[in-house]
């Protein structure tokens, strides 16, 4: 599959394409279906196809361990780190109103931020759920 | 009258019954999980079928729809589907383990090693 | 009632799936299968009203499932051993457990039925005050992240506690020859 | 302000704390703050018992948004002692983690095993606190999938076998909780327990709620290992690392029974539980088999963490027996015996941790001799061996004498010789292990043996020390639990 031409261009071409989805997804939960997690897997697909197109050595090399590490725990730390937030501004854990003037806009922008929290995580998840598996496949 | 209510229910209730048996009746340590993703899949068929109004929609607002189909069952379930992959990641990476120490993956063979010590 | 038929045809393909899994011996047919089941389901979700959890499902049940199923079985082997007799203890614990469900069915609301219980006594605020509450036109959205959000930070803390199991049982690097034996603790 | 945030904080800051530790580069600084972080839980579970006791309940509604819309954390003297048990014992056991995890764990594991840690922390105390059915299911796969990772981290292959059928057992489990829970919703609209108690009482008649009753109840005694669920147990607890049997062995089993409890006693209440369905002779079968069956196969065991694992699975029966009994009495006797149980073991299984770290083995045939080359560690084992059995003057005792007297008002005599035969096989096992300890040579010239090192001792002898402590000053434990029965039968906020 590595040395397949016209894959690797193809590739090269459909991932920037699969990231903006994701990132759409990540941002339109709000009226169609969608969110953190959906998108975080299909971010996460872009990785593993770049990884299956390239060599899972290619993809360790693009997103070392320390950095998937670093994912893993900063998407939890930020959705749970919202909730800390506002119980500094007064409300409840988790209560996004205290997060703005307004009630509705602290609500988006808690929302905003914990959807964002889940995808960073379940993204950097499911990329090392991949790698180990591969890293288990080579002799 | 009450068959044609619960149809649906007998139907998903043979589904998770499925999934069940393979769990239970597997020596395949693969074959469980599989069963256990089958079980589980069913399951949230239930709850979302309890969470179906006749003549409802999708649960997002808009101009002119008025009946929408119940949005909590949903939401558990895509708790619940977060938790089932989980679950299925680490107990492939446990098979993928006893695998590499056993050099098998059917449960009776493990379990001579085991005893033959 | 077209919803209702074609619900109970995807219900009947997704039993002769479940069926067929159960009867194969090949684990790459069965986990083609349980991609196939996965698929159907999404598409019940679909028929059902919840399109949310009819994209998790295809993105979870045909996408990642299948795939470390697929790369376990490359690792582990494809084919299951015939078990010697049919068992019959499993098959008595599926009946009896079956049957305890059909008959808590008997007195369930029905199918479809919009005055259930379920969709009484706390549903209804989400889908008439989240507008003005949250703001945000997907009813789904709302319970997941405010209302109950404290479950996705659950979830989330799960899917977190996958990723940290499978990195403790297989590492990111790659493999090294390890304690092939059994044996106690080390001295 | 701070007071009024505490329910939040006591889960919340042990999740916060588990991203923090994976990104810890050494063990070492890992474990200091799981150590810190579990501190810090100990210490608001002890100000939450503080405010239970002084108001009754707490309540606390995440998001600001009020049960039943939103999830709701909800205390009283039930689950504040759970909440301080689990808290104390973990911060116990960690104290004692630094050697034992060092010699156990490879070192690139050990950032992990404790991240695992503080998240089956999280887990088990969310679980505890939380007011809302679903809720509870997803803290409690936290609790689940940690506890699969912790146990897989033992050094012997047969872990990973261990962990494996303990997460197909537990999944099983925890899906058919799931099943009830979704039942509950169904008939009642509601996931809040408070208000499906409220609304549970006008449908016990419902078919749909039996079914509900009987999938929950299967569903926890599966992760309580009742018997005869309990297959999974044994192997989980003898080839897990030494620390995580000591915590597990005691905590999981007691947020399982909390869970029956708080299942049976307040979601469908004692009259349901105990009047419309068969329970209570369900319970007394099934309690009376566990003591006696469990008790019979330790007595058998090589391993000594194995035959004190069946041990486990027999005083789960004391538990249950209390509980079956459906009195005060009976479920004051249940909840002490969860407390002073994991006192007892939590001591027990840290003792062989110590002789695990110096043998590099638990087998009985190896412990020749060793009550006088391991003399203070051999004690420990002793001293809580005699509260396993129930000898006077220490915890084990008072639970004991609470459950008897609970069965004799009752008339219950049946219960009274199985609570007194099964002490007596308990005084079987024990004696096992001391007269090999103190009375056999090892035949061989000895290998030289020192005591175990003083950050060992010290946190395994603070838990012997409890037993002692509790068996004679019972004032704190048993009113703690005689208000937890009251608030379980509804007769006390």
């Amino acid at each position: 599959m590595r040395d397949n031409p016209v894959l690797r261009v193809v590739t090269k071409i459909t991932l920037p394409l699969i990231f903006l989805f994701a990132l759409y997804v990540q941002f339109h939960g709000d009226f169609g279906p969608g969110g953190g997690f959906q998108a975080g897997v299909i971010f996460a697909a872009g990785f593993i196809l770049y990884g299956l197109v390239f060599g899972t050595e290619a993809l360790r090399a693009a997103v070392p361990a320390a950095v998937l590490r670093l994912g893993i725990a900063l998407g939890l730390m930020l959705y749970a780190g919202v909730g800390v937030v506002t119980l500094g501004l007064g409300g409840e854990y988790l209560a996004y109103g205290t997060l703005a003037h307004t009630a509705a806009h602290g609500q988006h922008l808690g929302i905003f931020l914990v959807e964002l929290g889940v995808g960073v995580t379940v993204a950097a998840v499911m990329v090392a759920v991949f790698l180990a598996f591969a890293g288990r496949a080579d002799p | 009258m009450s068959a044609a209510g619960l149809y649906n229910y007998w139907i998903v209730i043979l589904l998770m019954m499925a999934g069940f048996y393979v769990v239970i009746s597997s020596g395949n340590l693969v074959k469980k999980i599989v069963g256990l993703n089958l079980f589980q899949a069913s399951v949230f068929i239930l709850y979302i079928s309890m969470g179906k109004v006749a003549g409802g929609s999708a649960p997002i607002l808009r101009e002119g729809v008025t009946q929408f189909s119940n949005p909590l069952p949903h939401v558990l379930i895509l708790t619940a589907i977060v938790v089932g992959v989980a679950t299925t990641a680490l107990g492939l990476a446990l098979v993928v383990r006893i695998r590499e120490a056993y050099g098998t993956a059917e449960e009776d063979e493990i379990h001579q090693q085991d005893e033959s010590l | 009632m077209l919803i209702e038929a074609i619900n109970i045809v995807l219900l009947g393909m997704l039993a002769v799936t479940a069926l067929a899994a159960i009867r194969l011996h090949d684990l790459f047919a069965v986990v083609m299968l349980f991609g196939i089941y996965s698929l159907l389901a999404a598409v019940v979700f679909v028929v059902l009203d919840a399109v949310d959890v009819a994209f998790t499902e295809a993105a979870v049940g045909v996408g990642i499932s299948t795939v470390l199923m697929l790369a376990t079985i490359g690792l582990a082997g494809r084919h299951e051993k015939r078990p010697a007799h049919r068992p019959l203890l499993p098959l008595l614990v599926v009946v009896v457990t079956g049957a305890a469900l059909v008959y808590g069915t008997l007195d369930m609301p029905h199918f479809g039925d919009p005055n259930a219980p379920v969709h009484q006594h706390v549903v209804p605020r989400y889908l008439q005050r989240s507008a003005d509450e949250i703001g945000i036109p997907n009813v789904v959205t709302n319970i997941l992240a405010s209302y109950r959000g404290y479950d996705t930070l659950g979830e989330l803390t799960v899917i977190f506690t996958a990723g940290v199991g499978v990195l403790a049982l297989l590492g990111l690097r790659r493999r090294r020859r390890e304690r092939p034996g059994p044996g106690q603790s080390p001295p | 302000m701070i007071a009024a945030q505490l329910p939040a904080l006591q889960v919340v800051v042990p999740l916060l704390g588990a991203p923090l530790c994976l990104l810890a580069r050494k063990g070492n600084t890992a474990w200091a703050l799981t150590l810190a972080i579990s501190a810090v839980a100990l210490l608001v579970a002890t100000l939450l018992l503080g405010q239970v006791l002084a108001q009754g309940s707490v309540a606390y509604a995440f998001g600001g948004w009020a049960a039943p819309w939103g999830i709701e954390y909800r205390l009283d003297a039930v689950n504040a002692i759970v909440l301080l048990i689990v808290t104390g014992i973990s911060t116990v056991v960690l104290l004692f983690a630094k050697t034992s995890v060092a010699h156990e764990i490879r070192p690139e594991q050990q950032v992990l095993f404790y991240t695992s840690w503080l998240l089956c922390l999280t887990g088990l105390l969310g679980i505890t606190i939380t007011g809302d059915a679903f809720n509870l299911f997803v803290f409690l796969e936290i609790s689940s999938l940690s506890s699969y990772v912790l146990i897989s981290l033992g050094s012997d292959r047969r872990a990973l076998t261990a962990a494996y059928q303990y997460l197909i057992m537990g999944t099983i489990g925890a899906t058919f909780i799931l099943i009830g829970i979704g039942l509950l919703y169904m008939v009642t609209g509601t996931l809040n327990m408070a208000d499906l108690a409220g609304r549970l009482p006008e449908l016990t008649a419902s078919r749909t709620v039996r079914t509900a009753f009987a999938f929950l109840t299967v569903g926890i005694g599966l992760k309580l290992a009742l018997f005869p669920l309990h297959l999974w147990l044994p192997n989980a607890y003898a080839y897990a690392p030494s620390v995580v049997t000591a915590f597990l062995a005691a905590t999981a089993t007691k947020v399982a029974i909390y869970m029956l409890l708080r299942f049976m006693f307040s979601v469908f209440g004692a009259g349901f539980s105990f009047g419309a369905m068969p329970l209570p002779t369900l319970l007394v079968l099934l309690g009376a088999a566990a003591v006696l069956s469990a008790s019979t196969v330790a007595i058998f065991q090589h391993n000594i963490k194995r035959m004190l694992a069946y041990s486990s699975v027999a005083q789960i029966g004391y538990m249950v027996l209390g509980m079956s009994l459906a009195s005060s009495a009976g479920l004051t006797a249940a909840v002490l015996h969860l407390f002073n149980h994991a006192l007892m073991k939590g001591g027990l299984f840290l003792a062989l941790g110590c002789i695990a770290w110096r043998l590099g083995s638990v087998r009985l045939g190896d412990l020749a001799g060793l009550g006088y080359r391991m003399p203070w560690t051999m004690a420990a084992f002793v001293a809580g061996g005699l509260s396993l059995i129930g000898l006077p003057l220490t915890a084990g005792f008072i639970s004991k004498w609470y459950l008897v007297l609970a069965a004799l008002e009752q008339g219950w005599w049946p219960v009274v010789i199985v609570v007194v035969a099964g002490s007596l096989l308990a005084v079987v096992y024990i004696w096992r292990v001391i007269e090999t300890a103190y009375f056999r040579d090892r035949g061989e010239p000895a290998p030289p043996v020192q005591e175990a090192p003083l950050s060992m001792l010290l946190p395994t002898w603070l838990l012997v020390g409890a037993n002692v402590y509790f068996g004679i000053y019972t004032d704190l434990s048993v009113g703690v639990a005689g208000q937890a029965a009251r608030v379980l039968l509804g007769t006390a906020p």
